[in-house]
């Protein structure tokens, strides 16, 4: 027990899981990021998990209109959004509803009664008042009148009464500021700028804040439990928050800086959820991107491979029914050995899906859906942050070895945050690029002996003027050839360049545990989180079981046999119906068992951890 | 290093021209628009090494293997898509698209489309040769109705579309046609394509000896052509046939063109129409036209300039900004950040 | 069996409305849409089971699902390719594509030229909200230049395109505008295009007012709506404003439209164009009209009828031809064929 | 030694492979398929091997513009077209130069004199005449002036020179229809119906071919070898050849007509080398096939599945790169659970690649190149005759459990041909579709408690008004549902639905040999001909060997994995880098071996037989 500033007693904890949820006309997202600010700036590490709906804009008080936000914050290591939720903020029945599920016995939860009306409580479905026919009593339930407090709040600044309930979620975010000890200044700020235009609303805004705060600290009569988080202990630097989207937006950019690129050309059209990365990078202009909405995915990816034929690094970025449209495109980097990153914000399928719920099954397309053998790199992020050093490294490998790279995300980790020390540049990787100019030899399909790139005879440099195309090509000569021992000489190097990346890629270290043992649980992308958290818990069980978490996809890391095959059991986590399975049993006949789950939602800790039970129980 | 830089000499048609044996059906009327296109380069000496041509998949697409520039032999109907990367890439480059009836309005109808309505600064150039060339002889979207094609055993029933209603209801800028076999019209014409800024479009009537023989015969056999041809000249009277007495004139009452001829009828040239190549409803009325009722308009039909796709683009970029040179410093740290002590 | 058909009771509005919650914005245009075709069908009687809504990706086009006939709710710009399919398999069912102007005009360009060109008996409704609603807001192909949306923080570059100078460069037959507030007018118009045979397209201009409200303000709203909107009917002079007063005449010299006023400067009614709706040229003029100098055009702006698509399929079709009845015995045995002996 | 009808002695010979080679203009083809005809009817078994240019019609003399047309003939079992040739007919120089290395040491060449003037061998790039520098000496040359001869023998018909020299080809075919001992009578009535508008080039075309055959007959003074190869003893019917595009056709006609469905609808566009296909459909209107030629592959499959969804039969064909195109609405198809029946005409890649080459490299992109988690059937067929049952199944597979079918055939099998029994139309299998037209407890998802299928209910049914879409639909009522557990049953059931396939298909055959032993190899598609003939050899040999060929890729048979490991290795030669062995490998854990080639050409027999003589040394 610690004392807070006026004095009232604070319960410590070592995390905690928050979940702001309401109408999608609420304003949840926001208050879920400057909650996140606030807490990042307090020190504490954290995972976030932002849940839209499917609609822009459901009829409000419905279902299918609550948007939620949740986080999961503590003073230790915080690898997920958390399995279940410690306090539930609901702004109305709908939230309440569809949100109680996920909430713990024991847990508590926020309620604006004053939304609580008969025609809200019809419209989320509920026959009778959760409020009152006690459905809510195995938790600790707040009612608290938000709207009418906040009204009060804002009363002096005249704003109409459809405004004024609007900073009904500054009041929430007031409160749970106050519960958890945060201070409320950048969220000041941010209002301030948000609001310069109408300081009316700022000033109101910042009224309900303030006043959600001052309830929890003068709450005497039904006092609230106050607790604090301690800060994390993390490395020391500079730290900001990001979203995976901006993690990879600035790693790309990191990456053409790298490589020493005047421009990066982003060709993308928009799609769920991968627009966000379009909308980043088109705010980046003064750094050299170009942004292109293209008529649609072909044109996308076409344009970004004439990019790069033209000396530009070129980008493209969709979710997996639109990376399908690209793949001839992808076909044609492959065979004219062009750079080129693909970036797949994977979502839930097949076809349209849920688009606004998150999967990672389109590693089979990443890796096979394409027309003949064109092999090509294959990257995954596995968190946020590790959005950028994958992004810098697939630019490396798509400049160094002249290939397509495709760089597997989710929508989980595109819009996910947490806090992220900021990188010394100096620290940062650099492998400039060498276009060729000297014309003496010049061929465009003489390869360098080392790396098997072709060289970048970018248009524009005299004396390099050549024509390449999708036909085969003749290994020296690069003239369209239809000599059949050439196809194969070319098939061959094809392959043996992208395998030959093995050598340039670290060797695949341990997430945790070491080499041998009963099980070891591998894992790609961004199901990172649960996977750590559930081994790390099962270790402290005493259970003999590792981590191995994926970065390289394509080629595998060059002692991954031999790591997989040094465990009894391979357990490989995937939130699709089972795809690395298949690629690692094929690779290394090893009997690798799959954990699927295919729910749009990120697997919860418990869930893995019961896999791991499950896999060990049968040895 | 102060080496003298060796004397500029003049360069060629055939300098022009890649080491690449031309594999066109002999008596293709792609070999003669290969030719007009050589000769359109040496005439304007344009640099070889700042000039890309760009195609897509078709007998007419194999073109950018012929000449010595920068060349991209793309994939079906795309290559609008990937010169306006290269565009974006670098707007210096000079971008000819080179495209088929079917490649660019078939498979690649959307690209052309949207390259057109941007306005991107390029010239494309569509071999019509109303057939699928190079996959043996299949009817197009150009193809007339009735069209026998081994995939219409019993004649086509789809309506063509006319490439230059489709590029003016695109939002093309320039608009033009010509024939292979007419040399120095074509390169004209193809001149006034590349000093055109924006996207312009170049309809060539190309004869596919092989599987649609003597298609356009009816306007471009020597015989008929005074009659059947209409070369149209900004500023000049629309007239045709062999005296040039006929002539067109706007009937006001059906907004359509009708043939006339001076010093019949009380006919005066002073009734025949100008052409004014920046008004649209004149262009729409031009390419309407259709023998043997109405001679084929040849020649610049529209050209209307307006600030270029990469114009735009760049000049919302500031000076200086550079990838290599990014800021990144600034990038990283703006917004909320917070230290961890050591 | 002789039972007796259940007495018919006409159907009303909402017979035609499924039984799913309407999921757009509250306040979106879609529901006026919505509710104008629910009374089109109604007022027509169609047979819900013969009719089919057929769309691809976008808030609008999530249309047939609040439909109580058969709905194909497919994927992004595809929709016209696939009602292609049903219209080819069975004739007999009535059609509609609901599209937006993403869904139509960027991804789904080229489907939408073929379509119109090869004149499929269907209608098209193109919800044209100048925006991606569904993706939150990313500026559109119809966008006009200078659109700030999340794709364009400074601003849009393109030039925008007008879809229907596009449809009538692709070939369309039937063209035709109206509004999602205009209920009367947006039936009327609905119901000439289901009366059209071929491919009738409908721009209604739809305010999205979660990313783009009032973009059409300036002709839409109730105030200004006489002077910026020409309602025209075939036949009729093309006269707007309060007194209908306003007028189009030609310029011939420009070949451009003119907006006069009867009774000034010696106009009468007899110098006002009268709009004929199977003139193309008059079509275009009429479509590039274009607020605040002219009115916007609305209602059957062009439709000159023609044989459909299917039509002329299935005119090459021997009759009786059926696959469960195919002659397989011949087919098989056709041409050369001997007989070893067991 | 037998006696022909004139008495001239005839060698009998067991099987022969003749190349008839020329340019481009020359009428290989024809020439070609007339013989196959003729031979045919003789009673051979008998494969044949097109070799087109890639120009349609590259310069005349010209390497590039060589086309030819091979057949392997015989009176046993024949099953490809042979790896070496035993005669080649060369009408000019390039043929000669471009065909010579595959003619074994001690075969024959025919060669047109007349053609090889200066010009043309420099054309072709010989530096000095091959007829006469001694560089023919290893192989049995006849020279005729064939051009001569042939202009002598039409000279009644006053034609022009061109046009009689067009004449040649017949020529060439008599004197070989005279060599093998084959009638003339049914290329006579070819050449009259083919010709029936001009008769002067049918009689002249006729005396050309007349005049060959009599030139063999009667060439004392240096007279050429005869020979006869007896029919083949094949099951008695009545047969006809096919190319592999027609059986695919018929095949798929019937399967409609089998289905009791009243249309087939093919969407296609046009591409090398699946344009035939759409060519020999839209023959077939007067059998209620309806052809559509779309814009683009997209719109072609966008219309084969609205067919579907109307009650046709819907269909679609491309060949790789428009395959890739297709998948989005591939996924759409897996999504609506509608049939559809996809062909894919093999061709060389990656990207454009080499159109007019066969490969088999598609088989990833058929089983895994779509986004998300979106199973199919996948099958293959293994010679053109097998098309047309392949495509029976596949229309069966998809009309049954409402799904679509990817049928892999290839560049190969599209236009090769082969004698063919013509089914009696009694023992063809029948399956048809009942269409849902009952309302009552109607959800358009609803599923058939066996099969797993949901009903089709097809527009135009009364009461059966229904919406579907590509949005995830709830497991009971189909409306739209983002209920993460449906989603997770859906993906489940989607899976079962095509797994469960196995159990209605054949158990996996042996093609040669018995379960258990040394090796197995492993092959799909248009391997068929040179691994049944490489294994029945080693087998001849003594060696420990058999074949498997699968013709279900997705699923598997169901006692597939049990026989392969009953065998010691498993070799699968594949004409890519290697992708059925992956399959295998990941399923079954078997060690399987790759044999690639990926030269843009079948097989050799002994390439494969090099292979086992290999895999079994290792062992
Ligand atoms: C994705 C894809 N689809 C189809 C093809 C096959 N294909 C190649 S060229 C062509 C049409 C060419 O017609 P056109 O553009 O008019 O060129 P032409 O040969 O007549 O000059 C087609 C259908 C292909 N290469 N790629
Ligand atoms: C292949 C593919 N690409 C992109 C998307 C994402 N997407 C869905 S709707 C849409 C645009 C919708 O715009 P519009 O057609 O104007 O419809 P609106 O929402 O404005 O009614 C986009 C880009 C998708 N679903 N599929
Ligand atoms: S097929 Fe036609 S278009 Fe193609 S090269 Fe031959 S003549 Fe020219
Ligand atoms: S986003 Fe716009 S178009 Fe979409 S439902 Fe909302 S208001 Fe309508
Ligand atoms: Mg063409
Ligand atoms: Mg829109």
């Amino acid at each position: 027990m610690t004392t807070s500033a006026l004095g009232a007693q604070r319960e410590v904890r070592d995390h905690v899981v928050i979940r702001f949820a309401g109408d999608s006309g609420d304003g949840m997202q926001l208050t879920g990021s400057q909650f996140t600010l606030e807490t990042a700036l307090a020190g504490n590490d954290l995972a976030t998990f932002p849940d839209y709906p499917a609609e822009i804009r459901a009829p409000a008080g419905t279902t299918f209109g609550v948007s939620a936000f949740q986080i999961h914050f503590g003073s230790a290591d915080i690898q997920t959004a958390g399995d279940e939720v410690d306090v539930l903020v609901a702004m109305n029945p709908a939230a309440l509803r569809v949100n109680l599920r996920d909430l713990r016995v024991g847990g508590t939860v926020v309620v604006d009664t004053g939304s609580f009306t008969e025609r809200n409580l019809a419209k989320a479905g509920y026959p009778s008042n959760p409020l009152e026919d006690g459905s809510l009593v195995p938790y600790q339930l707040i009612k608290l009148d938000i709207s009418k407090l906040t009204l009060d709040a804002v009363e002096p600044f005249g704003l109409s009464q459809k405004e004024a309930l609007r900073c009904r979620n500054m009041w929430a975010l007031g409160l749970m500021l106050w519960m958890y000890d945060r201070d409320r200044q950048a969220t000041v700020d941010w209002l301030n700028r948000k609001f310069a235009k109408r300081p009316e609303l700022a000033q109101a805004n910042i009224a309900a804040l303030n006043a959600g705060h001052a309830f929890g600290e003068t709450a005497e009569m039904s006092p609230i439990a106050a607790y604090q988080v301690r800060p994390a202990r993390v490395e020391p630097g500079e730290y900001r928050t990001v979203t995976g989207t901006e993690a990879l937006a600035w790693g790309l950019l990191a990456g053409a800086r790298a490589a020493g690129l005047e421009k990066l050309v982003f060709g993308s059209y928009p799609i769920t959820p991968a627009s966000p990365l379009l909308h980043t990078l088109a705010g980046l202009k003064a750094y050299g991107v170009v942004t292109f909405q293209a008529e649609d995915e072909i044109a996308a990816i076409g344009a970004a491979l004439g990019a790069s034929y033209a000396g530009a690094l070129g980008v493209t970025s969709s979710s997996g029914p639109g990376i399908a449209l690209k793949t001839e495109a992808l076909g044609l980097a492959v065979a004219t050995e062009l750079p080129l990153v693909v970036v797949n914000s994977q979502r839930a399928g097949p076809s349209t899906g849920m688009p606004t719920k998150t999967e990672q099954s389109d590693l089979y397309q990443a890796l096979f859906g394409r027309n003949a053998d064109s092999p090509l790199v294959v990257l995954a992020a596995a968190t946020p942050g590790d959005c950028f050093e994958v992004a810098m490294e697939a630019v490396r490998l798509a400049t160094k070895y002249m290939t397509p790279v495709i760089l597997l995300t989710d929508g989980y980790l595109a819009n996910a945050a947490e806090p992220w020390r900021i990188p010394e540049l100096a620290s940062l990787p650099s492998f400039p690029v060498r276009f060729r100019t000297d014309p003496s030899g010049f061929h465009p399909f003489v390869r360098d002996p080392k790396t098997l790139a072709r060289p970048w005879a970018v248009p524009g440099t005299p004396g390099l003027e050549h024509r390449i195309g999708g036909i085969e090509r003749d290994y020296q000569t690069g003239h369209i050839s239809y000599d059949p021992d050439n196809h194969q000489r070319m098939t061959e190097v094809r392959a043996a360049k992208i395998a030959g990346i093995a050598q340039d890629i670290p060797l695949q270290d341990l997430a945790l545990g070491a080499p041998g043992g009963k099980l070891v649980v591998v894992g790609w992308g961004s199901t990172y989180g649960p996977i750590v958290q559930a081994v790390r818990q099962a270790r402290e069980e005493g259970l003999d079981v590792s981590h191995i978490h994926l970065r390289y996809l394509s080629p595998l890391p060059r002692n991954l046999g031999a790591l997989l095959r040094s465990f009894e059991r391979v357990l490989v986590p995937e939130m699709n119906y089972g795809q690395l399975v298949t690629v690692l049993r094929a690779a290394y006949l090893v009997p690798a068992q799959k954990l699927s789950k295919v729910q749009g939602q990120p697997f919860k800790v418990r869930e893995v951890l019961e896999g791991i039970r499950a896999a060990l129980a049968e040895s | 290093m102060t080496a003298a830089s060796p004397p500029v000499q003049p360069l060629a048609s055939k300098d022009y021209a890649s080491d690449q044996e031309v594999r066109w059906c002999p008596g293709c009327g792609d070999y003669a628009i290969l030719k007009a296109v050589l000769k359109t380069l040496a005439d304007l000496s344009v640099p070889r090494e700042r000039t890309v041509f760009v195609s897509g998949i078709g007998c007419s697409s194999r073109f950018p293997y012929y000449v010595s520039t920068y060349g991209f032999h793309t994939i079906h109907g795309r290559a609008p898509a990937i010169a306006t990367g290269i565009k974006l890439a670098n707007p210096e480059l000079d971008v000819w698209v080179i495209t088929g009836d079917g490649d660019g309005l078939s498979i690649g109808g959307n690209h052309l489309l949207h390259v057109l309505r941007r306005n991107v600064n390029l010239q494309i150039i569509l071999f019509n040769n109303e057939i699928y060339g190079l996959t043996k002889g299949q009817y197009s979207p150009t193809s007339r109705q009735g069209t026998r094609s081994p995939s219409t055993p019993t004649g086509s029933v789809d309506y063509p579309v006319s490439p230059g209603a489709f590029a003016l209801g695109a939002g093309a800028r320039f608009i033009a046609r010509s024939i292979d076999t007419l040399q120095a019209h074509l390169v004209s014409v193809l001149k006034r394509a590349h000093q055109h800024r924006g996207a312009s479009f170049v309809e060539v009537f190309q004869n596919c000896v092989v599987f649609n023989d003597a298609v356009f015969a009816e306007f471009t056999e020597k015989a008929v052509a005074p009659e059947a041809q209409l070369q149209v000249e900004h500023g000049e009277p629309l007239l045709f046939g062999k005296d040039k007495t006929k002539g067109l004139r706007l009937n006001p009452a059906t907004l359509q063109l009708e043939v006339v001829t001076v010093g019949q009828a009380g006919v005066t040239e002073r009734d025949i129409l100008i052409h004014d190549e920046r008004n649209r409803t004149l262009a729409l009325l031009l390419l309407g036209l259709k023998p043997p009722a109405f001679p084929m308009a040849l020649g610049v039909i529209y050209c209307d300039p307006a600030p270029s796709y990469e114009e735009a683009v760049y000049a919302q970029v500031p000076p200086g900004a550079s990838a290599a040179r990014a800021d990144l410093e600034k990038l990283l740290h703006q917004g909320q950040t917070w230290t961890v002590a050591g």
